[in-house]
């Protein structure tokens, strides 16, 4: 297998009526890892994951998924070449069922070789497959995108807050479910603002505000940077 | 859980195959075989609009254009090409298609755009057709005569087939991972592209096997009353009651369209309304109150009370 | 809440959603008159929710709300505007409107003199709405946005303020000057003050505290209280004491 | 001098053609929904002005007055009855318009039923029978009233809604409904009177449509609501006073395609409309109507 990064981003850049939402991140994901993407409110997290998926065009900057450029692409074009993501906001198909739902992203992503029930089963929806994603609450409806996700076979995952909102004690299996994807060799970015969570499932942190990265390493020396605790405390 | 699906291959193909013999059967009955070929042409257009609105919550307001399409391609087929009838009504709704196909840049608005651009677009359509400068082309404002291949047994037959053919469309939508992929883009539509699905493909193809259905209508139409205007195969109202139609009996449904104009068009024939406009008014009235007290249409009752009971 | 404190707000068992999704759950708060309280959550957790649903924007499922001993669960939200409600989304502004209008508009439901003069005062209290005033809203920095939308709210004369992420979106230089403008205001004879928050700053503020989780209460106490809560701490509070 | 005629005709249609579209921006922008029977209501307006004149001897700008109350209640009945009602349901836009197409037959139908179906109309003469010249180009007097009336619903909306309160209150809801609700402002009593606003800015369009369009048939509504909503189109949905800019630019392209192509005068309307929405959705100063 080589050594390339599953994701390298440089100088990603949006504007959104000439006012930067990004300004120029650079990112470097690897199978196998989960690197935490943090942040105060409005500084950037959500767009950059918006932008990396496709949902936006970059105004500048590059992105690559599995060695192969893909800036500006489509959203279902990133999903054949091994990208996908869930939402801040879940998004399921809410006037189908589960299993529908799962089996829509099994048709037309990249066959991870796993049926509808056992992706749902693996992100704890099993036995509920012929639910409606309506009837699901946030928490549950935030685990049916992973699963969603899941079922395109991606190499790269981008976890858009799945925990926010999570009752306390659905934390921890949350927490194994996204270590158990990066082991099996996922790049996983997570962003997520419940710090216990962060520590338990991330290598890695990277802080952004005003739109870019001030900050790449490990959570406890990001916790004695004191750009980051002054983001943050404002202390 | 192997006993389910052969259940449900025999009552769709009951679906497809039961409503077509109904009609056919019901010839033998009632003579009025011009009343039960046109609601026959309703029966497709009420479906072909459920395939584009009823799964994809595209409303074409202008859907007839491509039953227009249909009447005026098969004409120009019959005069020009000198093609045996049957191939001429093929062409129809090749015509109702290709109108689609140069009109598929409309599927990039959405909602109320998308409404009145369709609608826009089967208004310069008919102006287009009825212009005195296309006089020998489309004989303009003075209308066609297809008296020379004029066959009203078989044209009846024909609408026989359509309507199997519109059942077939409907069914097999609803029930395949196309359909599935449809309703997925309905319900989300940028969820259904980060499930891989090429969402601009899959409403194209449903926009088009939707105009099709309208074209082979307007054809088989065409082809039984044989003379006509181009007011009366532009008509908004057949826009208005594929609408209405398939509202009354619920959009997304297999069975919902065909009851919707079954039961309206032959109520309205019963009733005997003599006037256009008041039936213009009945369904005017109609459309308000589906909107109002039952926007998921007749079917809804059934499955609502199935769900309470439950 | 003080034993001898009027109370301004009191909700009791309040659940309230969008749709099929229920997002809070069986919440309840108190807030006494003049009193300041923060309500601590992560993203998602349901804190807008809250307040949506205390203005009226979303209907309450269960649960009630009394306002100086009033219910009014059941009443529209012109209704709760023009009982002293102001509230602050977090948008915050009409930006197609002057700053001018939105200061207007803070004021709709209050006889036109009066509003007039609480503009003029409010411009004297935030001289950063007053250098802006004639423009258009859009132009405004995020910080500028903030500063207008609670001067917008305050136009009412609220006896209760009720503010949604005021941190939102802002460098931490902005958010200290809001802590200030509202500091400032609040004072002795200022109105109750609900505000949620993800930012810790905002507890300069409080006299108490409540943290929200997953649309319910997972906490309520003092700052010190809280502070002393170590598993709190270390769940909600950026990186402090990683 | 054709194109000269043909540029002071389009401007004068222009102005008439932004008050026919005028009403049905406005209510889209405040409630989100497009009202259908917006070219009915204009077509109910005409045989106002013909009844009254025909009838009573009643002069069409009179009538402008005249329509103005009973516009007013019919708007608020149909908010309240109908608006309010399909705002609360699970997909506001589509179901407006769904319905309010229901009520476009049902307005036709009745003036079939109730004015036959023959075209109605009253002289040009009621403005002066002898032309106007502008820049050595006789002009109708009726189009220079036609025009002058839409000038001023212009310059009169623009006031009510930029210098009066309930016209701010108006602007905050179609800036941010949630945000007005929450300052106090009752959507459902603004958005009432903005229908009736709307309805009865259409009603004194449709007293005109009788000298610029040229009489009035139960059948031309749905053809006046495609104009005007593709006059909105080109200015911007939403936005009122870019219904100025879609009707001048509207106007002139009728009028040069009048004037140089008269048979395709029936096509180009609907053609202008097609390729606006197809290069520029957006409209000249709208926002973003393109799905994803």
């Amino acid at each position: 297998m080589d050594d390339s990064p599953a994701l390298r981003i440089s100088g990603l850049t949006r504007s959104f009526g000439g006012l930067p939402a990004l300004a120029g991140v650079d990112l470097e994901l690897r199978r196998g890892e989960v690197v935490g993407l943090l942040g105060p409110n409005g500084s950037g997290k959500t767009t950059l994951i918006n932008v990396i998926s496709g949902v936006y065009r970059p105004t500048a900057g590059r992105v690559e998924v599995m060695g192969h450029d893909a800036t500006g692409s489509a959203p279902e074009g990133l999903v054949r070449l091994g990208l996908n993501r869930t939402f801040q906001t879940p998004r399921p198909f809410r006037t189908l069922t589960l299993r529908e739902n799962v089996s829509v992203a099994l048709r037309h992503g990249r066959n991870p070789g796993q049926s509808e029930d056992e992706i749902l089963q693996l992100c704890g929806l099993g036995g509920k497959g012929n639910l409606l994603a309506e009837s699901l609450n946030s928490s549950e409806q935030k685990r049916l995108d992973l699963a969603r996700a899941l079922a395109t076979g991606p190499d790269v995952l981008l976890v858009d807050e799945l925990a926010a909102g999570m009752r306390h004690d659905e934390l921890d299996g949350a927490a194994e479910l996204l270590r158990g994807l990066a082991a099996a060799g996922r790049a996983l970015l997570v962003v997520e603002h419940l710090m216990g969570f962060v520590r338990q499932v991330t290598h890695r942190v990277v802080v952004l505000n005003a739109g870019a990265a001030i900050f790449a390493g490990s959570l406890e020396e990001a916790s004695q940077d004191p750009r980051v605790v002054e983001v943050f405390l404002g202390a | 859980m192997a006993q389910r699906p052969r259940r449900q291959l025999v009552s769709d193909a009951l679906m497809v195959v039961l409503p077509p013999a109904g009609f056919f059967a019901a010839s033998f009955f009632y003579n009025n075989q011009l009343l039960l070929l046109t609601m026959m042409v309703y029966v497709a257009l009420a479906q072909g609009l459920n395939v584009i609105f009823g799964f994809t919550g595209y409303l074409p307001f202008g859907y007839v254009g491509f039953f227009g399409a249909g009447a005026y391609g098969t004409a120009l087929s019959v005069h020009f090409l000198h093609v045996p009838i049957l191939v001429a009504v093929l062409l129809g709704g090749v015509a109702g298609l290709l109108v689609a196909a140069l009109l598929s840049p409309l599927l990039r608005l959405t909602g109320a755009y998308f409404a009145i651009a369709s609608l826009a677009a089967a208004e310069a359509l008919y102006y287009l057709v009825s212009n005195p400068q296309l006089t020998a082309v489309t004989n303009g404002p003075y209308g066609v005569n297809l008296a020379s291949v004029y066959n009203s047994g078989a044209a009846f037959d024909a609408a026989v087939i359509l309507v199997g053919i519109a059942m077939l469309c409907v069914v097999w939508v609803r029930r395949s991972h196309f359909g599935m992929s449809l309703r997925a883009i309905r319900a989300d539509p940028l969820s259904a592209r980060m499930a891989g699905v090429n969402v601009v493909r899959a409403r194209t193809i449903a926009w088009l096997i939707s105009a099709s259905l309208a074209g082979l209508a307007g054809a088989i139409y065409a082809w039984a009353i044989s003379v006509f205007y181009p007011e009366a195969v532009f008509d908004l109202s057949i826009s208005v009651f594929a609408i209405v139609f398939a509202l009354f009996g619920g959009v997304g449904t297999v069975l919902g369209p065909l009851l919707g104009a079954i039961v309206l068009y032959g109520v309205y024939n019963y009733i005997g309304v003599s006037q256009p406009q008041e039936f213009q008014l009945i369904y005017g009235v109609l459309i308000v109150l589906i909107v109002l007290f039952l926007p998921n249409g007749l079917l809804s009752i059934r499955l609502r009370r199935l769900r309470r009971g439950r | 809440m003080p034993e001898q404190m009027e109370t301004c707000l009191r909700v009791e068992g309040l659940g309230a959603g969008y749709g099929s999704l229920q997002v809070l759950w069986d919440f309840d708060l108190e807030i006494g008159a003049q009193e300041s309280v923060v309500v601590l959550g992560p993203n998602g957790a349901g804190k807008s929710t809250l307040l949506r649903t205390l203005m009226g924007l979303l209907p309450a499922r269960t649960g009630s709300i009394s306002y100086f001993g009033r219910r009014i669960e059941g009443m529209r939200t012109s209704q709760r505007v023009r009982a002293g409600i102001a509230y602050m989304s977090e948008v915050g502004i009409f930006p197609e409107l002057s700053v001018e209008e939105n200061l207007l508009m803070g004021g709709y439901s209050l006889p036109r003199g009066r509003v007039r003069r609480r503009i003029e005062e409010l411009c004297e209290l935030f001289p950063e709405v007053a250098r802006t005033r004639r423009g258009p809203a859009w132009k405004l920095s995020g910080g500028q946005r903030k500063m207008v939308g609670v001067a917008k709210a305050l136009v009412a004369e609220p006896k209760l303020l009720v503010l949604d992420e005021p941190s939102a979106g802002l460098s931490p230089v902005y958010v200290n000057s809001v802590v200030e403008a509202l500091a400032r205001t609040m004072g002795q004879t200022g109105p109750a003050l609900l505000v949620v928050e993800q930012n810790m700053k905002f507890l300069a503020l409080a006299q108490r505290v409540y943290v929200i989780e997953g649309g319910r209460r997972r906490f309520r106490g003092t700052v010190d209280e809280l502070q002393a809560d170590d598993s709190l701490r270390r769940a909600y509070f950026g990186l402090q004491g990683a | 001098m054709l194109w000269l005629f043909a540029l002071i005709a389009g401007i004068l249609f222009g102005l008439y053609y932004a008050l026919a579209a005028l009403g049905l921006n406005l209510i889209f922008g405040v409630m989100r929904m497009v009202n259908l029977a917006h070219g009915d209501v204009i077509m109910l307006g005409g045989f106002a002005a013909v009844l009254l004149f025909d009838r009573l001897g009643i002069n069409p700008l009179i009538t402008v007055l005249l329509v103005i109350p009973p516009s007013l209640l019919v708007g608020f009945v149909a908010y309240y009855l109908l608006g309010t009602r399909v705002q609360r349901s699970r997909d506001p836009e589509m179901m407006s318009l769904v319905m309010f197409f229901g009520v476009s037959q049902v307005v036709e139908a009745l003036a079939v039923i109730g004015f036959g179906n023959n075209e109605a109309s009253i002289t040009s003469a009621v403005f002066g029978s002898k032309p106007f010249s502008i820049a050595g180009q006789g002009v109708p007097g009726a189009w220079l009233v036609s025009a002058g009336v839409g000038l001023a619903a212009l310059i009169l909306l623009f006031v009510y809604l930029y210098h009066t309160g309930l016209g701010r209150a108006t602007r905050a809801i179609m800036s941010n409904a949630d945000e007005a609700r929450a300052v106090g402002v009752n959507p459902d009593r603004i958005s009432a009177i903005t229908f009736g606003i709307g309805v009865g800015l259409a009603a004194i369009a449709g007293i005109f449509s009788l000298f610029m369009i040229g009489g009035t048939t139960p059948s031309e509504g749905v053809g006046l609501t495609v104009t005007a909503f593709a006059v909105i189109v080109i200015g911007g949905l939403g936005s009122p006073m870019g219904t100025f800019l879609g009707g001048i630019v509207f106007g002139l392209a009728l009028m040069f395609t009048q004037t140089y192509a008269p048979v395709w005068s029936g096509f180009a309307p609907f053609a202008i409309l097609l390729v606006i929405m197809l290069v520029r959705p957006t409209g000249l100063m709208g926002r973003s109507v393109r799905s994803v």
